[in-house]
């Protein structure tokens, strides 16, 4: 009995006792829950337009914001480095369509994602040489983001924000709209938007599927870039970062391989969740750090119900 | 066969069919809202070839499915072998006897033709793991047994020369006897073939239709067909179904559903 | 072709294992295992840099030891034990002692070392129970081991009277990792003897940059202190998450590798009054500095940035140089010979005495605390003193601290006995 | 005219299905056993033994575990790291409770723990296919290392948290620990290595291997020609991380000596992958190739610039190695996305009509 009131009655009371700190692990959870959802959306834009599951994209976050301190270091200004660091993940995009797409197209599903994988190590390798491995510092300041905080009383309590976490929340929710205004509205975006269906369908708006390619690669090439200011404003840059690329993959997984917006909800719900589940149940009850695992076995459990995740295309079989 | 309840017929050319091996009866089958099949019931008879027709769309493939198990009707009851078949996997009914071919070919790519065939006796090999594993007694006498019914198979299709080839070098003509091939070896009581005809030309045509029939002939094997071709399938059944819009609109030998008006204006008439 | 013939040939020899000799001529081979890529590059890198540098200084001025040169080299582990055994079984048959910079390749290497008797240096690092010099002969982790690092903590925030700590709760917010692991067994003993209350917080390696349910437990848990045992990238994510979860400064204590000046330049001004324990300290003005700007810096031989010079993790690598060559002299001189082999570097790790005369000589006056090591004792058990972040830089903020040297003896011996046992036959020495 | 196959014929089914029915194959393999169980033992020094032969081999034993799953049943896996923890956590419960048994027992006991849990986690892939299978596997692999980390138990509660191979005789010679020759070590792993690789080659070239693959290329198909799909999957997670359990067991016994939880975290796993892929999937031969490129390549890699007389801080090397096998890795994938198992296979089929080519 006692033990059942630890996991279905503790928890809920404690919850109602302290609703400042509630409050502040929900927060918590939300803002990681962006970064996530920011990292997932790279992920899905690739994979509606080519079938590729990109693993790379945790490290494309790592290296432009590399790039973009390593810039500044060597004397670059902030935005001129944005804008350099812009023109090198066009460059990265341009050179993966040539290098590694182009002569694979057409290889199952598993060669491409190894093929990612492949890229995931060289710009480990090329990102340490050009600009060291040590621990470097999010340029927050010069880019003009706020590092304040702000306390809210609450319930007795207080709510502590971060206002380069709201910056980030803004910049995220920015960027969103901006992505669904681009897939929406311009040729290019309904283009991008048909590759996912029909790839025949896509080459009739009369855009050759390597200029999509590339592009899509810039996309979430950006994407990868104000992921990396947001997420190195909160922890500073390095490469210990690529692993919450593999956050991403659950967050995929509940949210259905090709829909946005299941990316951006399963960020969120993943992000809230773990942080949940964390404070009030793994670290009183398991010993804590659950959060290594909780997404994945959330995940593994959604998709015994809904295979082809919460937001994904029903699977029919057909012989 | 115990409980039949007809007798048989004999048929133009003088073979003699069967009872009933398999009857259909008030088969409906919906997908959420759409409703592929619709109170549809005829049956199978032992030793016959039996073609279902219809043009595009008519629900052939999807009662074929449900033949082979692959669909679960949502109404009515399928008879086999004089007993209703409770729910199961298609795997379970592959194992009494159904084998079966693909429109789309259902090759296992990655093996070859060997291989393939040899996956059609699955069902008959009966060694475990351990065995296997030794490659020991058990495994490998019953590798051979099997080698050797497979091997029959492959001369009756004369497809000897293609043995070790990978099948996914194969042109599309012997790809879809590879795969006959792979549903004989499994010695089906009664084996379905999806469109075995489709994207075949005339002289790969007649080589089917002269396997079909030879494997009719020799085995004694019943047959169900579905077939777009009108053609050959009124050359080679012995009685025909036909479909559209998932009913059934006739049922007869090939004479009578040539004569029917109903399959007239629906089909015959529509289509050619 | 030509190139082929190489690529063959070096396949050839990886095959038969002369790589060392390469690398070798007739100085003393002095291999260090290395990390400046991966997880932990920023930290490793300035320690890295002072090591090398004080060896390329004496190698500069004195031409090496006592007329011999001093072959230093440095093989990349990237932090990951399989490289660093890799690395181990590249350099031993040449090398003289070990350093293998992580408690995870020092856990592989250690057991070997008996079988290949080969000294291992691990400088506030590695086992505690290192110390037991009779169980660990060719083990070594002066000046002070982790232990001690807990010890002094404690000591410095109880003011000196373990007793006033009852009924306190401090966190322990450390790796997941046998590292972060190393001074539970000391904390829990003196929580027990002490009653305070012990709140282990492990931080995964891959949550380093994320702590968030970290301190989100530490606020809900309001523990009077929290102690870190800190690695790489985890100390900047600590202490930005304890400047944003407004945690006092002053109540946050760090061990020796949670004091990098580069992890608290992140939050400035905001991580005034964070202090990390340490049993070195930074001299800007010290002779020896002099020298490694004159003879290595200036000359263009060094891989440190100006700035890095005066860092606590640079001149605690010169510092850990300095025991080394102080094991290698004490050798060179007690066998008579210039040339050592690593049978003999361990006598010498065995008999080092750094003394505050001694340290004057070296010019490194304060930037370590005298010690002596024995057979019995491979720690030396400097103490140390409590470094405090002012905002701009670590200075030195306590008296010298000492240990309580008798509870971790005592820890020691039963932990090393443990350790024996469980890999018997496990030789030991009398260090009568 | 070296490799000429004219002129074999066979008499019998029997012999058809010989394992290697070309001559020129089996000369080749036994050419290749005799270096790895007499040449190589010779002339391998220390390093050669520790950083080489032995990780090449335990390496291409975990990727033939998985390669059986992936390559030939065709369930892709982001787990092995973990499931060669179980082995390993499982081989060191059982030698510390049980310190007289056999070695060779142990090792191969501990992977029926792998297999179990193998197969709970592969419950879940008769409904979630593909890309989405592999979240079920790390799901396994975080929470796994996650369990071996917090279960004192499993580690015996070591103050570290880590595991410590223990010296451990067998009829009275040292096999495993720190007083274990090198030689011996080598022997022990290649003897269980060649005995599981001819298990595994007997299972995939009969009636199991004909499942595996029909689930891999069609599991529509392979289901309505009688094959039951749950049990070819779930006896392939069972086999295969029987062979991952072993793999992991001797990875730390007879190599690493000693092992803390994060070694079997995800990067082990991709490293593993990487060797099954490159090697090529659904390959036996090709394990080994892709462990030699992607286990040995890197260790020489390490020499050369030093042969070449070139300065570079070792840092330098470490970073240009990474970007090496980087873009090794899709180098081959781009020429031959089957792996070397398929470039060799191809190379043969030249060599046998060389030098007539028609």
């Amino acid at each position: 009995m006692e033990f059942l009131s630890k996991i279905f009655v503790d928890p809920f009371v404690d919850m109602v006792a302290y609703p400042d700190f509630f409050l502040q692990v929900l927060w918590e959870g939300l803002v990681s829950g962006i970064l996530y959802s920011l990292i997932a959306l790279g992920f899905v834009l690739i994979f509606r337009s080519s079938r590729i599951f990109n693993f790379a994209q945790g490290i494309m976050v790592v290296f432009a914001a590399l790039t973009l301190v390593g810039l500044h270091e060597m004397g670059v200004p902030a935005w001129v480095s944005v804008a350099l660091t812009l023109v090198v993940m066009f460059g990265l995009a341009f050179t993966i369509e040539r290098v590694v797409l182009r002569p694979l197209v057409g290889q199952p599903d598993i060669i491409l994602f190894m093929a990612t994988i492949g890229i995931t190590l060289f710009l480990i390798g090329f990102g340490e040489l050009i600009f060291g491995g040590e621990t470097k510092v999010m340029i927050t300041e010069q880019l003009g983001i706020p590092t304040g905080r702000m306390r809210l009383d609450v319930f007795d309590g207080y709510i502590s924000l971060e206002e380069k976490d709201l910056t980030a929340v803004a910049a995220a929710g920015t960027l969103v709209v901006g992505l669904l205004i681009f897939l929406n509205k311009t040729r290019m975006g309904r283009a991008i938007r048909a590759l996912g269906d029909d790839h025949q369908a896509a080459l009739s708006v009369g855009i050759s599927l390597q200029t999509i390619w590339v592009l899509v690669w810039f996309v979430a090439g950006i994407i990868a870039l104000v992921t990396g200011i947001a997420w190195g404003a909160r922890a500073n840059v390095s490469f210990a970062l690529e692993i919450i690329a593999y956050k991403a993959l659950p967050v995929l997984m509940l949210g259905g391989l090709e829909s946005i917006s299941g990316a951006i909800i399963g960020g969120l719900a993943i992000g809230l969740l773990e942080k949940l589940f964390e404070l009030y149940w793994g670290q009183p009850l398991l010993g804590g750090n659950t959060e290594t695992w909780f997404a994945y076995v959330l995940a593994l459990i959604v998709l015994l119900f809904r295979p082809q995740g919460l937001f994904g295309e029903k699977i029919i079989e057909r012989v | 066969m115990n409980d039949m309840t007809h007798d048989g017929y004999v048929t133009e050319d003088g073979r003699q069919i069967g009872g009933v091996m398999m009857e259909m009866k008030n088969i409906t089958l919906r997908f959420g809202g759409v409703v592929a099949i619709k109170d549809i019931s005829f049956d199978i008879r032992e030793g016959e070839i039996r073609a279902i027709i219809g043009p595009n769309g008519a629900g052939k493939s999807s009662m074929l499915n449900v033949i082979s198990g692959f669909y679960t009707p949502s109404e009515g009851e399928v008879w086999y072998q004089g007993a209703t078949r409770p729910m199961m996997k298609p795997y379970e009914i592959a194992r009494q006897g159904v084998a079966r071919t693909f429109q789309n070919i259902a090759l296992f790519e990655g093996m070859t033709v060997l291989d393939n065939v040899m996956t059609g006796r699955l069902t008959k090999m009966k060694s475990g793991l351990l065995s296997q594993a030794m490659w020991w007694g058990k495994a490998q006498a019953e590798e051979i047994v099997n080698r050797e019914q497979v091997e029959k198979v492959i001369d009756f299709l004369e497809i000897q020369n293609i043995r070790k080839t990978p099948v996914g070098r194969l042109p599309y003509g012997l790809k879809k006897r590879v795969e006959l091939a792979r549903a004989l070896a499994a010695e089906p009581k009664l084996l379905l073939l999806d469109e075995p005809m489709a994207g075949m030309n005339v002289e790969e045509k007649e080589d089917m239709s002269r396997f079909i029939l030879d494997v009719n002939d020799e085995f004694g094997t019943t047959i169900a067909l579905i077939e777009h071709d009108m053609g050959v399938v009124m050359d080679l059944s012995d009685r025909v179904v036909v479909m559209d819009y998932g009913k059934k609109i006739g049922d007869g030998t090939p004479e009578e559903v040539r004569n029917n008006q109903d399959v007239i204006d629906a089909y015959l008439g529509v289509a050619h | 072709m030509n190139k082929f013939v190489k690529i063959a040939a070096a396949t050839a020899i990886a095959m038969s294992g002369a790589t060392a000799v390469m690398a070798q001529d007739e100085g003393l081979y002095i291999p260090n295992l290395s990390y400046r890529t991966g997880p932990f590059a920023s930290t490793g890198i300035p320690l890295m840099n002072g090591q090398r540098d004080y060896v390329a200084m004496l190698n500069a001025r004195d031409g090496g030891l006592n007329g011999v040169h001093l072959e230093f080299d440095e093989c990349e582990t990237g932090y990951s034990t399989e490289k660093g055994v890799e690395c181990y079984e590249a350099t031993k048959d040449q090398a003289i002692v070990t350093q293998p910079w992580s408690t995870g390749i020092t856990l592989q290497v250690l057991p070997r070392t008996n079988v290949d008797e080969i000294p291992i240096l691990a400088p506030g690092y590695g086992f505690s129970a290192m110390g037991d010099g009779s169980v660990f002969q060719w083990g070594f982790n002066m000046p002070s081991s982790y232990w001690d690092g807990a010890s002094m903590i404690l000591n410095e925030i109880s003011g000196g009277d373990l007793s006033s700590l009852a009924g306190q709760k401090i966190a322990f917010l450390h790796l997941d990792h046998p590292y972060g692991k190393e001074p539970l067994p000391f904390l829990e003993a003196m929580a027990e003897a002490n009653g305070f209350e012990l709140l282990p917080i492990p931080v995964g390696l891959s949550e380093m940059q994320n702590q968030a349910s970290q301190w989100l437990q530490i606020r809900r848990e309001r523990p009077d202190y929290v102690v870190m045992w800190g690695w790489g990238a985890m100390n900047a994510g600590a202490i930005s998450e304890a400047v944003k979860t407004g945690y006092p400064m002053d109540q946050f204590v760090g061990v020796w590798w949670s004091g990098h000046d580069a992890d608290l330049a992140a939050v400035g001004a905001d991580g005034t009054g964070y202090r990390s324990i340490s049993w070195s300290a930074p001299q800007p003005d010290a002779p020896v500095m002099a020298a490694v700007r004159e003879h290595v810096f200036e000359a263009g031989n060094s891989l440190a940035s100006e700035e890095e010079l005066n860092s606590v993790f640079y001149q605690r690598g010169l510092v850990i140089s300095m025991i080394l060559t102080e094991g290698i002299a004490a050798a060179q001189d007690h066998f008579g010979s210039a040339t050592i082999d690593a049978a003999q570097l361990r006598w010498g790790l065995e008999n080092v005495n750094i003394t505050d005369e001694r340290l004057a000589e070296l010019g490194m006056s304060g930037m370590v605390a005298p010690f002596a090591t024995s057979c019995s004792d491979h720690t030396g058990h400097s103490g140390g003193w409590m470094l405090r972040w002012d905002g701009d830089s670590f200075e030195v903020d306590s008296d010298h601290l000492s240990p309580d040297s008798e509870t971790i003896r005592a820890l020691e011996v039963s932990a090393a006995a443990e350790y024996a046992a469980a890999n018997a036959p496990w030789p030991t020495a009398s260090c009568e | 005219m070296l490799y000429r196959t004219a002129g074999q014929f066979k008499t019998s089914y029997k012999k058809d299905q010989a394992l290697f029915p070309v001559r020129q194959d089996a000369t080749l393999l036994a050419l290749i056993l005799g270096l790895a169980w007499i040449v190589f033992p010779f002339m391998a020094s220390e390093f050669a033994f520790q950083t080489l032969l032995i990780p090449v081999l335990v390496y291409s034993l975990a990727a033939l575990g998985l390669n059986i799953l992936t390559g030939f049943a065709g369930q892709l896996s982001l787990g092995t790291g973990a499931f060669m923890g179980v082995g390993a956590y499982a081989c060191y419960k059982m030698i510390t409770i049980f310190p007289e048994m056999n070695l060779i027992v142990a090792v191969l006991l501990s992977g029926f723990f792998s297999s179990i849990v193998g197969v709970a986690f592969g419950l879940p892939s008769l409904r979630i296919k593909g890309f989405y299978l592999a979240i079920a596997t790390l799901a396994a692999q975080f929470f796994l290392v996650w369990m071996f980390e917090k279960v004192g138990w499993l580690y015996n509660y070591s103050n570290t948290g880590a595991i410590q191979v223990p010296n451990i005789d067998m009829f009275g010679v040292a096999v495993a620990g720190p007083l274990a020759s090198s030689v011996t070590k080598y022997y022990f792993v290649l003897f269980i290595v060649t005995v599981v690789t001819v298990v595994m080659i007997n299972l995939t070239r009969g009636t199991q291997g004909r499942i595996w693959k029909a689930t891999r290329d069609m599991d529509i198909a392979a289901e309505l020609i009688g094959i039951n799909l749950l049990k070819s999957k779930l006896t392939a997670f069972a086999v295969s991380s029987y062979v991952v359990g072993v793999s992991g067991a001797l990875f730390v016994f007879l190599w690493r000596g000693a092992a803390e939880p994060n070694l079997f975290d995800i990067s082990l796993s991709f490293r593993v992958l990487f060797i099954a892929i490159i090697g090529g999937l659904g390959s036996i031969m090709g394990n080994f190739l892709g462990a030699i490129l992607i286990v040995a390549l890197p260790v020489v890699l390490n020499i050369l610039p030093e042969l070449f007389g070139i300065e570079i801080a070792s840092a330098t090397v470490e970073h240009l190695n990474i970007m090496i096998i980087g873009s090794l890795i899709i180098f081959f994938l781009i020429i031959e996305p089957h792996g070397l198992a398929r470039l060799w296979a191809l190379i043969r089929e030249k060599l046998i009509i060389w030098p007539f080519p028609h």
